[in-house]
Formats: C-alpha cells, structure tokens, sequence
C-alpha cells in the first residue's frame, strides 16, 4: 500500500483547557476514519494523524509545532487549540511554508500571521452581528447590558464585535461587566444589572463561566422575558448542563448546532455518538468539516506537498455541516451564509423562529 | 544526513532557548532565594520585561541590545520601588506581597489596549539568538558562582540562615535585600524579553501565579545552595514535557511522577551540595 | 567606652528594662547579672541595635548610636554573642569564623568577586585567623563541620570565636561558661583575662557566679529590669539585696569562703 | 440592591473561607504548602458525584462518601509523598514543589479517568429555585454553605485552641521531635491533620460544585492564589482569622464589582491585600512569632 | 534492686559520625544516675539513643523489663520515660499554658490539673506569664517551663539534659531541690549535668562520659572523689 500522508495537529490534550482540545481531536478523528475507509485522499493514501499535547502553553505549542515539522515530516499542520498558540504557533509553520489551520481560533489577527495560516472557525465578527439583528427584531431590544470575560483573547474578542455591532445597531448598552474567564460569581454585576431593567443581556464567554452565568443571573431574579444572547463560546451542550432550566430562552447564533437539518448532520451526530458516547459540540463539528476541506485539498493538489496544498486550499468549496464553506482572501471563512440563530428550549439547541 | 541534522536543530531550536531563558529565571530566583527571600515576584518582572521589550520591537523598533537593556532596567526600578515597602516583609507574607503585584499587574495588562489587552502582543520578530540567551546565561551563573564563593556569597548564606545574626556580624541586610531584589528583577526582566523575542507572542495570563509558581520550582529542584541548581532545575524542568512527548495522554502523569521522586530522593534540590568557598 | 542612660524597653503588658543606666570602662570585664528574666538579655538586644529602646540612649566610644542600625554598631566595633545559640547551622564552624570577620574584610566588592590578588591574600590572612580563633576556644577539631553538628557546649565556643573575629573594642557574651563544665569554665576564663590583657573590654552576663566573681572589674544588678546595685564583686557579694534577689544565701556563703 | 450586594459578599466570602479552612490547617500545621490542595476539591466533588450517579446515594451520604474519599487519599498522598520529607527534615519550600509535581500527576490521572469535562450534579438535588425574603433573592445552597461555614469555624476553632488534640497537632507543627518526647504519635497526628484538611476541600468542593453546578478536575486551580492569600492573611493556621479574610476578600471584591468597576475586581481586592500587609507585616491577625530578637 | 533502665552496648551515630560507641549504663529503681563529661562527649546522643529521637546503631536499651530498642518516641513516652531536651526546645508560637499542658498530655484532666498548679506553685515566675507565648520568655524562665512541663508528665524516669542551665544561683538551687524532691518520691532520675559538683551530691551513681566511652562509673561519692575525675569536670 501506498505510504500513509502525516498530518500533524496540536491541540490542548492536558490541563484545564482540555476540553476544547479532546472534542476537535474527537472530530478529527472521527472524519479521517471516514475518510480513510473510504479509499483515503490521493488515489489510495491514507491519512495520518500525528497528534502532540500543548498544554495551553505557548512555548510547547511551538516544540510540538517543530517537533512535527521537524521530527515527523508532516505537510499540514492543523490546530492549536487556542488562539494565543496559534500567535506563538502558527509564524513557526509559515516560516517553513507548512500550511497550517486554525479549526477554533476566532481571534482578530490569526490569518495576518502569514501566508500559510488558515482558519476554518467563523470569526466572531461574521456570526454575532446575525445573532444580534435576529433577536433585536424578534424581541424589539433597545437596550442591553454587555458582560464579557476580559482576560481571555476569544471572549475579548467577541466583546470587541457585540459592542460594534450593538452600537451599530443603535442598542444602547446600559452597562459593560467584565469577570475573568476562571470565575464562578457573577452576582454582583448581576446584582447591578438586575436594577437597569434591560431588555437583554450580551454576553461574550466561554462555556463554563456562560454557564454558571445563566444560572445565576435567573436565580437572582432576572426573567426570562430578558433573553440571554451569547456568542460562539455559548454553542455547546454544556451550557444546558450547568444551567439546567435556567439555560431555556438562551440565544446563540453559530454555523452548526446539534439539530441542524440535513442528512449529513444526522449521519455525523449518530456516527459521534457512536464512537465517542457523548454528544458532539461546535468545535468537533468544525474539526470534522475542516478534515475534509483538508482531504479534498490534497487531492487537488494532487500530491502531498505542502505548497501544492496551500494554493489547494485557497480554491476550497466544501458543502459541510458548517454550510456551504470558502476561504476569503485573508485565509478566513469568506462567508458567513450557513449561521443559524438558535434557542435552548428544555435543555436543547432548535431554530429561533 | 546535514539535512536532518539541521532539521534536528530546528525542532528542538525553541526548547533550547526555553532552557537558557528558564535558566536565567531559574537563576533570578536564586538571587532572592539565596537570602531566603522568598519573592514570587519574579513573574511579574519577566511579564515588564517582555512588555517592555516587546513594546519597544514593535512600536520604536529599537536595536535588540537596547531592547534587552531596557528590558533589564524597567523591572528593576519598579523592585527598587516596591522594594522599600516590602522589605520588612518576609517568608510567606512577602511570598504574598509579591503575588499581589504580578495579579495588578496582570488586570493592568488586561485593561490596557496599548499593550494588546487580553489579546496579548502578538507578530514579535524573532530576535533572540542562541548566542545570545546562552552567552548571557554563561556571563550571569559566572557572575553568581564568583559571588557566592567570595565574601559576598558568604553574607548571603547568613543571611539566608539567621537574619539577626548577620545583622549583628556587621552585614548591611537591608541593602543585600534590596540588590538582591533588584538584580533578580532586572534577570526576570531579561529572561521575559529574551522570551518575548522568540516565541512571537505574549500575553498578560502568562506572568501570573502558575508562573510564579514554576519559576520557583526551577530553583528549589535543582537546589539553592549553588547558582548551577537552578539553572539544572529549569533544564529538567523544561526539558520533561518534551522529552515525555512519546508517553502522549500519560505524558503529564509521568512528568508529575518524576518531580515527585526527584524531590523525595533529593529533597535538598537535584544538586544539593554547597559551593566551595574559603573555609568550606 | 560604653555609656548607657536611662535605657528603657516595654513590652505589652512588661517592663523589661526600666530606667538602666550604668557605664562601662574601657580595658575592663563588667558583668551584668540578675534574676531570670531580669531583662539582661534585652539589655543586650538594645546595645547591639536588635531592639529599639522605648526610651534612653546608648553611647559608644564617645558617639550616640541609639538609632544606629547593627551592622554600622559592629563597623564600629561592637561583638555580641547570643544566649539562645544563633550559629549558621549549614555553614561550617570556619565560614561562621569568616562571617563574623565581614565588617573587616576591606577589599572592594567588585575585586572580591573577581578574586583580586589583594582578595586572595585577604581571604587568605582570613582563614589563618579564623583558625587561629578557633584553636583559642578549643574547637580547632571541629573546623570543617557544619555548626549545627556541634555539640552544645562547642557551639558556644564558636559563638565566642564568631564575635572575635571581627576584632571588637567592646565585646557582649551573653551567658558564653551555660553547658561548660567548670573545668571548661576555668579556661574560658582564663581566655577571657587573656584576652582583656590584649585589650579588649567585655561586658558579660552570666549565672555562674563563681566565674563571674572571679573575672568582674565592676558588677551591674538587674532586678525586674531595674538596677539594683552596682559594685567590686565584694560589694556585690555582701550586699543584702542582691543576696536576697538573686544569689542565695547559700552562693553568697560559698563565695564569701571562696574569696575568704 | 445594597442589601442584595451585601448578601452576595456574604456567600463569597464565605465560599472563600470555606476553601481556606482546610487549607490553613495543612499550610499552617503541617507546614506544607499544598498544592494538592486544589486537587482535594476536585476530588471530593468527583467522589461525591460518583457517589450519586453510580452509586444512586442520596445527597447527604454522598457528600460523606466525597469527603472520607478525598481525607483517605489525601492521608495516601501525603504518607508516600510528604512523610519522607519530613522524615528527612527537608527544608519547607521542597514540599511546595513535590506538591507541584503531584499535582500535575493526580489531575492528568484524574483528566485519563473521568475525562476534562464538565459535570454537573444532577438537578434537584438540592432545591435550585431561590427564594426572596424582604429585598433578597437567596438560593438553598448558599444558605447551606453560610452555615456550614460557620459551623465549621466555631467547631474547628474549639478544636484546635480547645482540645488536648488540637493543641497537639499545634506542638507537631512546631517540633514535632519534643511533642513524640510528651508522647504524641506524630505519624498519626500528621496523618489526622492530612485527613482533616483535605476533607474540609472536599465538603468545599462539592459545595462550591453544587452551587455553580459544575464539577471538573481543574475546578479547584483557580481558588488557590485567593486561597493562598487568605490563609496568609488571616495568620497561617488561624482558623477565625481565615474566615475573617475570607469575608473581607469576598465584600472588597463584592463591592468593587457592583460599585466600582468589575474590571477592577482583583486588581482592588489584591492591592487591599497588600497594603493590609504593609500596615501589619505579620498578618492581620498574626500571632506573636515565638521569635525574640 | 533491678535496674529499671538498663542500656548495653548502646551505639549511636548521626550519619557516618559515631557519637555514643558502645556503653552500658544502669539506673536503678528509685536512683538519681548523673552522666557527667566534657562537651561534645556524647551525653545529649544517649539520652536522644534512649528516648527513642535516635535510632540505635547497636546495643540494647531496657526499661521497666521492655525492650524500647528503637522504639517510636511517643510509645516510650506512654512507657513512663521523659526526657527534658537541652536548649529547652519549648514550643515557642504556644503560650506558656498551653506548653504545660502538652507537659501532661498523656495525663487524664483533674490529675494533669493538680500537677499544673503545683508547678506554678514551683515557678512563681510562670504563673506570672501564664498567658505570655512562651518564645518570648528570657531564657531562664525557658528553662523553667521546660522542667515544669516534664513534671507534669509524672513519668517514672525522667532524663534532664543539663536543667540549670541558664538559671541565676537561686534558681539552681530549687531545681537541684526540686531533684531532691522528686527522689524522696521515689521518682527515678537520670541527669545530665555540668554543674557537676552539684550532681555529684545529689547522685547515688554516676558515669563519666569521654568522647562516647564510659571512661568512669562508680556510687557518686567515689566518682566524685577521684582525682582525674576532679581535675577534669570539677575544675579542681
Ligand atoms: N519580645 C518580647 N516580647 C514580650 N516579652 C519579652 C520579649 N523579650 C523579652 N520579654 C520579657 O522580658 C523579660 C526580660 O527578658 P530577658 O530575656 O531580657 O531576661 P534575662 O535577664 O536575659 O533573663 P535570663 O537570665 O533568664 O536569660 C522577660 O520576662 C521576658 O519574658
Ligand atoms: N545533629 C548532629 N549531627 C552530627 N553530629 C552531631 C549532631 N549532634 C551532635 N553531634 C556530634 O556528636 C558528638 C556528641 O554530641 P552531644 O551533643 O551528645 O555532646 P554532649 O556531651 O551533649 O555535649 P554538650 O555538653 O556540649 O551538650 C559531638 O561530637 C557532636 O559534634
Ligand atoms: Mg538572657
Ligand atoms: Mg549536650
């Protein structure tokens, strides 16, 4: 048989931000399988997977990206987890002209890196704006409270986007809180905001702290005729799981969610479950789309080199679970055509009609 | 066969600057340690340092010797001013004291655009050589050893041993402890920089406590009692993970593991003798 | 050469050194004696700069130095050992020697570091004097050892040798015959004559009084922190109040026939 | 909204001070500086939710069941890990880092076997929906930790200043060589106090996990700077004065929060801190040291 | 009489330094056994080899008919056997209260009670710092607390490591009372001592130590009398 094509990706395998890089593994792996029984890319290969641990450390995330590099003579690079690895990461793959792709960094600046860096993860500023203009003409929002981890480049990110868009909007943010993306307590900037008597609240977190938030933000009395609107970091089963009812009513906007129609979506949910024994979240889904943007890639390319793979990827047209897909010049998403605006109702993710 | 030398190189290029520039930590933490100060500052003055740094690079694009100077010299004014409150603290309550201002600092990093906010300095040319970090990590642990096998060491180690006692030998305790602060800042500060200037990006949750933390626990693995402890202490201790690499998910466990035993067979640090000096 | 004015130290709740004055004369051994808890330690603590006084001033060799840090009270020559044994444990018994030599060492810090010919021959003359010292106190055996190896008894011997290296003009031993034999007391008195002989001036605490009487020029009594006497060792020994406070009859017997 | 502010300060600082009690006693007993500690919570949490899923217990005998775990592991831990260091008189800061390394090994054990997830305790385990009484909305769960706080203080309090075994395991954490000589079984004491303490993070963590409904391996990292800081504040194995710290720090950061900025949070309830040091150098409720001049 | 403590061939070492090289000593039932010799002699090391705070090289030690051979020093305390460490070795961050309770830690409430007072009665000056924390005490009043604390015990041997050190005249006097005292109540002692004269009287037997032999035992009197003996401890 023909000489397996190595590819290399870094992700957070240990450590506190592991659950992030367990589910894109997860997707990785289940896509290439797939892949792979089906007759592999370049007439025949197979693909190889070569996996190293980050640790949400910027200096391993280089060591795993030489090592691969390096070491294991991969020709694609996919990952890191993090977006911050991705700033220390990423220059050492476009130094080689190894290209390299993002699945969940959504931070500005990652495709100004280089030539040979890729994202597959919608930036925030395609998705929010969506969500935003969905909700504020469903439920009439005027005014708003703006809350946001500030010490964690995604959230912020995510923040920098709700804010323009809100003002865009001509929503008047009543206040901005901030809490660090480690805490549990949110109830004094709830306190605080319960007394503004908004229309809704905005928020830019990652799962855990969104979570907890929701949770805590209808126990101190908020109702639920305020909407909870959050952003990418919201996308995930677990937001229900923390905040079990009090998650009903949460809006989200994002390229996937677990009913998403369609049969592909289907398929890739039950052979998930199958697998794995859990449920999949954004970051498996957008792990799975971007294997097979990647296989398509190498069979344009034609062969498993790493430039023929850069110019190959430029021409993507994937019709995934994330929608129709193409990058921008700038190596992004082009579009954001396949965002849906969803709803938690009774623990899970539906349309927002 | 150069090709995979040269490729060897390259992979393990940035572990070999992470083990010079962690020695250097290592080393700025032996500064302190040596008069049993025992500062967690020091990941507060490498995150100044490789602000500094890396503010200047990017937005003045200064000459790296004049990067890396600054670098040394910024954190070391703000030790020589928290340095005055701070003195009369010692043991855990200055351990915490220092804390406190790497935390300040961070929420200052957080809050402040210029320097990237959450977002971090990102895009940093790579400037840090090999020759470089490693020349400057042999001139320092030159400068330590000389220092502590002459009087100068001596005076630390009493210090380190029984404050009052060596106050009453004669030795000016107060302004040991405030050079030692300094120079362990101005190192700190250094190592950031050198740091900054290789890896591409910084980013303010990077000098926090875990930091802290690691920085002393260069120190205390290898042991304190001569300058060539820490800089083994950070060897190894940057040196695992990677080298754990094959383990993969166990990779963590058996790194934990070995920290484990090294202290437990070697509590006294991994190179636990004392410096030869006159009378030793 | 050491002048002490109505030096006072309170602690909550405790007066430990209440109103003390008393002088000491250069060339002399003046001892300091009372009860347990007298406050001669504090007294001590005060001299050497450990412990600003409540009130009072300290005057040495002519200048006040009551705020004078103890570092800069050791430059200008003042030695004190320490009741409760403070050796540097890790350090061996020589580099304890070496420590206490610190404030004579000249040689500037840049050319010790770079061991200077002038710093060689400095640490050189160090070492030969410091195990000099040692020989003098009787733990030559013992160079090398880390102090806290040392049995009791030696680790006061090196407390004694730690304070002389730095050539005192006014030296504080603070109970140096506690865990000696008397056999081993005799001689630290005879180094102790010997050594006001060279010169040295010593002001001494300590509860054997048939050493104290034997060596003292001049005695001050503290009794719950304040002086109740001061005196010749007969004064001393004669007199009823010290008797009653703080000797005993049966010492005072016992000194009286020794003296008789 | 004060009264309501000044609630939510109460149940911080009282979740503060409960992830403080136990560690007070292992840094300011045993003189370890125990990073484990972290990993106590977590684990306490983790047993306690097996102990509810798997096991179907109900909340109270799980919560034992967490606690007993998580006091059994530590007493484990501690005799493997810790007691040869002692035995070898090694010097305090070696603890910190052999601690370092357990900790990286327990929770990426932990991480293999129970995976980084997130977990919740099932619903209704306890009553979710809050109450308002007069001006404040107050949930079932906070009561429990307010009082269990409390509870604690005063009885471990009593404990330590009271009993003849509390001032025992204050003679080991002081010399342990002369408390064997008046007849103390160090091992057993040290053993007792690892128990103890880690228990206490476990009753913390499965608290704590309840009432932010969730539980993960690294749920216990992030308490442990506030925790450092509180323990050292409050006079390291001082039991009042880790609660008193404890609630200070949750009001400072409370207030900050609901009245300043939030941005400023840490940055306020940290330089608090330091100038809380600066004024009284040994703690705010330090003990006299025991050490003359 | 048979011996309560009794110690053969006992070898005591710390790392590769032998301290104690083999010696056999009695203490009988009842006795006052003093252990006199120069510093650094090995006095300290045997009391350490025989409470249990160091391991024994080789030998045997016996007391009251068990063999305590390394032995956990808590487990010979509860045996009877007391040792009042040299340098005091008080638990200095505790108040002097609280030092003597932990004095009586094996001892059941009302009698640890009754023995407190009557060591406050003993030590006036303790009971005027009773609430004071003990590392602040001078050095004397240490001293104190450190026999105090060990009568509270109410072992049936204790040893002191050199209990008038640091004590002003009158202070030795009522320990070496004190030593009396606990004699005529049949207590048995074993004393470390450099006030060797002082001992010597009080002793019914005693061991002259040289660099970790016995270089010299005998009844007191007869120990007291010889004439190296006096040359070399007594000062004569
Ligand atoms: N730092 C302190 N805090 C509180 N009390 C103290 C302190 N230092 C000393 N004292 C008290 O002051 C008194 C005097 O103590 P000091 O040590 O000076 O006595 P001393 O004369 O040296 O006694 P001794 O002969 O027993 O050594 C004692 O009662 C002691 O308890
Ligand atoms: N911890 C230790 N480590 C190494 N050697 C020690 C230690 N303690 C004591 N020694 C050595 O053991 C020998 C006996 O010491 P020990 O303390 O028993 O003497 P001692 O007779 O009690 O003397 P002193 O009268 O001074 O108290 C000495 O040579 C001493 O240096
Ligand atoms: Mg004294
Ligand atoms: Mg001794």
């Amino acid at each position: 048989a023909a000489e397996p094509v190595k590819v290399g990706a870094i992700e957070c395998l240990t450590g506190p931000a592991a659950k992030y890089g367990t589910m894109i593994k997860a997707g990785f792996d289940l896509a290439a399988e797939e892949i792979n029984a089906k007759g592999g890319i370049l007439k025949g290969r197979t693909i190889e997977l070569i996996y190293e641990d980050s640790a949400a450390q910027k200096e391993q995330a280089i060591n795993a990206a030489k090592k691969l590099i390096g070491r294991d003579h991969v020709v694609a690079l996919l990952g890191p987890t993090l977006s911050n690895e991705m700033f220390a990461a990423g220059p050492v793959a476009n130094e080689r002209g190894l290209p390299i792709i993002g699945t969940s960094n959504t931070a500005k600046g990652i495709t100004d890196i280089g030539e040979f860096v890729f994202r597959t993860s919608l930036p925030e500023s395609d998705v929010l704006p969506v969500t935003l203009k969905k909700a504020q003409a469903k439920f009439g929002i005027k005014k708003v409270a703006l809350l946001y981890s500030n010490d964690d480049a995604f959230t912020k990110s995510g923040f920098d986007v709700f804010k323009e868009t809100l003002e865009k909007l001509g929503i008047e943010i009543a206040t901005i809180e901030t809490f660090s993306v480690k805490d549990t307590d949110f109830s004094p900037q709830l306190t605080k905001i319960k007394s503004l008597n908004v229309d809704a609240l905005v928020v830019s977190a990652l799962a855990e702290a969104g979570g907890g938030l929701v949770l805590q933000a209808r126990q101190l009395g908020i109702p639920k005729t305020v909407p909870i609107i959050g952003g990418n970091g919201f996308n995930s089963p677990k937001i229900a799981e923390i905040a079990g009812d009090s998650a009903d009513g949460v809006i989200i906007g994002s390229p996937w969610f677990i009913a998403k129609e369609g049969a592909q979506n289907k398929n890739f949910v039950e052979s998930f479950r199958k697998k794995y024994n859990m449920d999949p979240d954004q970051f498996a889904a957008q792990a799975y789309d971007t294997m097979y943007i990647l296989a398509a890639a190498f069979d344009r390319a034609g062969e498993a080199d790493s430039k023929k793979l850069r110019d190959a990827l430029t021409k993507t047209d994937n019709n995934g679970l994330l929608g129709p897909f193409k990058f921008g010049a700038d190596r992004s998403p082009a579009t954001a055509e396949g965002v849906v605006v969803t709803t938690i109702k009774g623990g899970k993710f539906t349309l927002l009609q | 066969m150069m090709a995979t030398l040269d490729d060897l190189l390259w992979s393990y290029q940035s572990l070999i600057y992470g083990l010079g520039t962690n020695a250097i930590l290592g080393l700025s933490m032996y500064a302190v340690l040596q008069l049993g100060q025992l500062s967690l500052g020091q990941a507060a003055f490498m995150g100044i340092g490789a602000y500094t740094g890396a503010l200047l690079t990017l937005r003045l694009g200064l000459p790296f010797p004049l990067v890396l100077a600054a670098a040394a010299m910024v954190p070391a004014l703000a030790a020589l001013v928290i340095g005055g409150p701070t003195m009369k603290l010692s043991g855990v309550h200055l351990a915490i004291a220092t804390i406190g201002l790497g935390e300040v600092l961070r929420v200052a990093y957080i809050n402040t655009d210029a320097m990237g906010g959450a977002l971090g300095l990102s895009g940093i040319p790579e400037k840090s050589t090999f020759a470089i970090i490693f020349g400057l990590l042999a001139v320092i642990l030159a400068g330590f050893i000389l220092a502590s096998r002459s009087k100068i060491g001596r005076a630390c180690e009493a210090i380190r041993e029984d404050e009052a006692a060596a106050r009453v030998m004669g030795i000016d305790v107060s302004a040991y402890k405030m050079t030692a602060l300094v120079i362990s800042a101005a190192l700190a500060g250094l190592a950031g920089a050198l740091n900054a200037h290789f890896s591409s990006f910084i980013g303010p949750n990077e000098f926090a406590f875990e930091a802290a933390v690691s920085i002393l626990s260069f120190a205390i693995l290898g042991g304190v009692t001569t300058p060539f402890g820490p800089v083994l202490g950070a060897f190894v201790l940057t040196a695992l993970p990677e080298l754990l690499r094959p383990f993969h998910d166990f990779r963590l466990v058996f790194n934990g593991l070995i920290i484990v035993l090294v202290v437990i067979f070697l509590p006294r640090g991994i190179l636990g003798f004392r410096i030869r000096r006159t009378g030793g | 050469m050491l002048t002490v004015e109505t030096l006072s130290r309170t602690f909550t709740g405790l007066i430990a050194v209440d109103d003390v004055s008393f002088a000491v004369t250069p060339n002399t051994i003046h001892s300091l004696i009372g009860p347990n808890g007298a406050g001669k330690t504090t007294l001590f603590n005060m001299i050497s700069g450990l412990l600003p006084p409540s009130g009072g001033t300290i005057a040495f060799q002519g200048g006040d130095i009551t705020a004078l840090p103890p570092h800069r009270r050791a430059r200008l020559g003042l030695g004190r050992t320490f009741q409760n044994l403070r050796v540097f444990g890790e350090m061996t018994v020589l580099e304890n020697v070496l420590t206490g030599m610190h404030p004579r060492l000249g040689v500037a810090w840049p050319l010790a570091v770079l061991r200077s010919p002038a710093a060689r021959a400095e640490e050189r003359a160090g070492l030969a004097k410091a195990q000099a010292l040692l020989a003098k106190v009787g733990i030559a055996d013992h160079a090398r050892r880390p102090a806290a190896d040392l049995a009791y008894g030696d680790q006061r011997r090196l407390e004694i040798a730690r304070a002389l290296a730095s050539d005192p003009a006014l030296l504080l031993l603070d109970e140096p015959a506690a865990g000696m034999n008397p056999t081993e007391t005799a001689a630290l008195g005879d180094l102790l004559l010997e050594l006001r002989q060279e010169g040295l001036t010593i002001l001494l605490v300590e509860h054997d009084m048939g050493f104290v009487m034997r060596l003292s020029d001049r005695l001050t009594v503290l009794n719950f922190g304040r002086k109740i006497a001061e005196g010749g060792p007969a004064e001393i020994r004669d007199d009823p109040t010290v008797i009653e406070a703080y000797l005993g009859t049966k010492v005072a017997r016992k000194l009286a026939g020794a003296a008789a | 909204m004060l009264a309501q502010q000044l609630f939510n300060a109460l149940v911080l600082g009282s979740v503060h001070a409960l992830f403080a009690l136990g560690f007070t006693l292992t840094f300011g007993v045993l003189r370890v500086i125990n990073l484990l500690y972290g990993f106590y919570v977590a684990a306490g949490a983790f047993a306690a939710l097996v102990a509810v899923q798997s096991l179907g217990l109900g909340l109270w005998a799980a919560g034992a069941f967490g606690v007993v775990v998580a006091g059994l592991v530590a007493v484990v831990c501690d005799f493997l890990v810790l007691t040869p260091l002692r035995r070898a008189k090694a010097p305090e800061l070696s603890s910190l880092i052999v601690t370092l390394g357990g900790v990286l090994l327990m929770n990426s054990l932990m991480q293999i076997v129970f995976g980084a997830e997130v977990r919740r305790f099932p619903a209704r385990l306890l009553g979710q929906d809050a109450v308002t009484i007069g001006p404040l909305v107050v949930a079932p769960i906070q009561l429990v930790i307010i009082a269990t706080v409390f509870v604690l203080v005063a009885l471990l309090f009593w404990f330590m200043e009271r009993t003849r075994l509390g001032t025992a395991i204050r003679a080991v954490a002081e010399r342990p060589d002369t408390a064997a000589l008046m007849g103390v079984n160090v091992g057993l004491v040290v053993a007792g106090v690892s128990f103890l303490s880690a228990a206490l993070s476990a009753t913390a963590g499965i608290l704590i996990g309840l009432n932010f409904n969730a539980v993960h391996p690294y749920m216990g990292e992030p308490m442990m700077l506030r925790g450092f800081a509180i323990i050292i504040i409050g006079g390291l194995g001082d039991i009042r004065g880790a609660l008193v710290a404890g609630l200070a720090l949750g009001f400072l950061e409370v207030m900050t929060a609901g009245y300043v900025s939030s941005n400023l949070k840490e940055a306020v309830a940290f330089t608090a801190l330091i100038l809380g040091l600066w004024l009284r150098p040994n703690g705010l409720f330090g003990r006299a040291s025991g050490k003359r001049a | 009489m048979t011996a309560l403590l009794s110690i053969q061939g006992l070898e005591l070492a710390y790392g590769k330094i032998a301290a104690v090289k083999g010696i056999d000593l009695e203490v009988g039932e009842g006795q006052v056994v003093c252990l006199i010799g120069a510093n650094g002699s090995g006095k300290t090391t045997t009391l350490r080899g025989i409470s249990g705070l160091l391991k024994p090289r080789g030998g045997r030690v016996v007391f009251a008919g068990t063999d305590i051979t390394g032995m956990a020093p808590h487990r010979i305390a509860r045996l009877g056997l007391v040792q009042v460490p040299e340098g005091r070795q008080i638990f200095a961050t505790m108040t002097v209260a609280e030092n003597l309770r932990m004095g009586g830690y094996l001892v059941e409430d009302g009698e640890r009670q009754r023995r407190l007072d009557e060591v406050l009665e003993l030590f006036p000056r303790l009971a005027e710092r009773k609430t004071q924390t003990a590392g602040l005490l001078s050095g004397g009043e240490q001293q104190m607390l450190a026999m105090g604390r060990a009568m509270i015990a109410g072992p049936r041997i204790v040893l002191l490591d050199e209990p008038s050190m640091g004590l002003s005249p009158i202070m030795v006097e009522q320990i070496f009372a004190i030593i009396e005292l606990l004699k005529r109540q049949g207590k048995t002692i074993l004393l470390v001592e450099q006030n060797a004269q002082l001992a010597l009287d009080i002793a019914d037997h005693a061991y002259v130590l040289e660099t970790g032999r016995i270089r010299l035992s005998g009844p007191a009197a007869e120990v007291a009398g010889d004439a190296a003996v006096l040359h070399a401890y007594l000062g004569g």
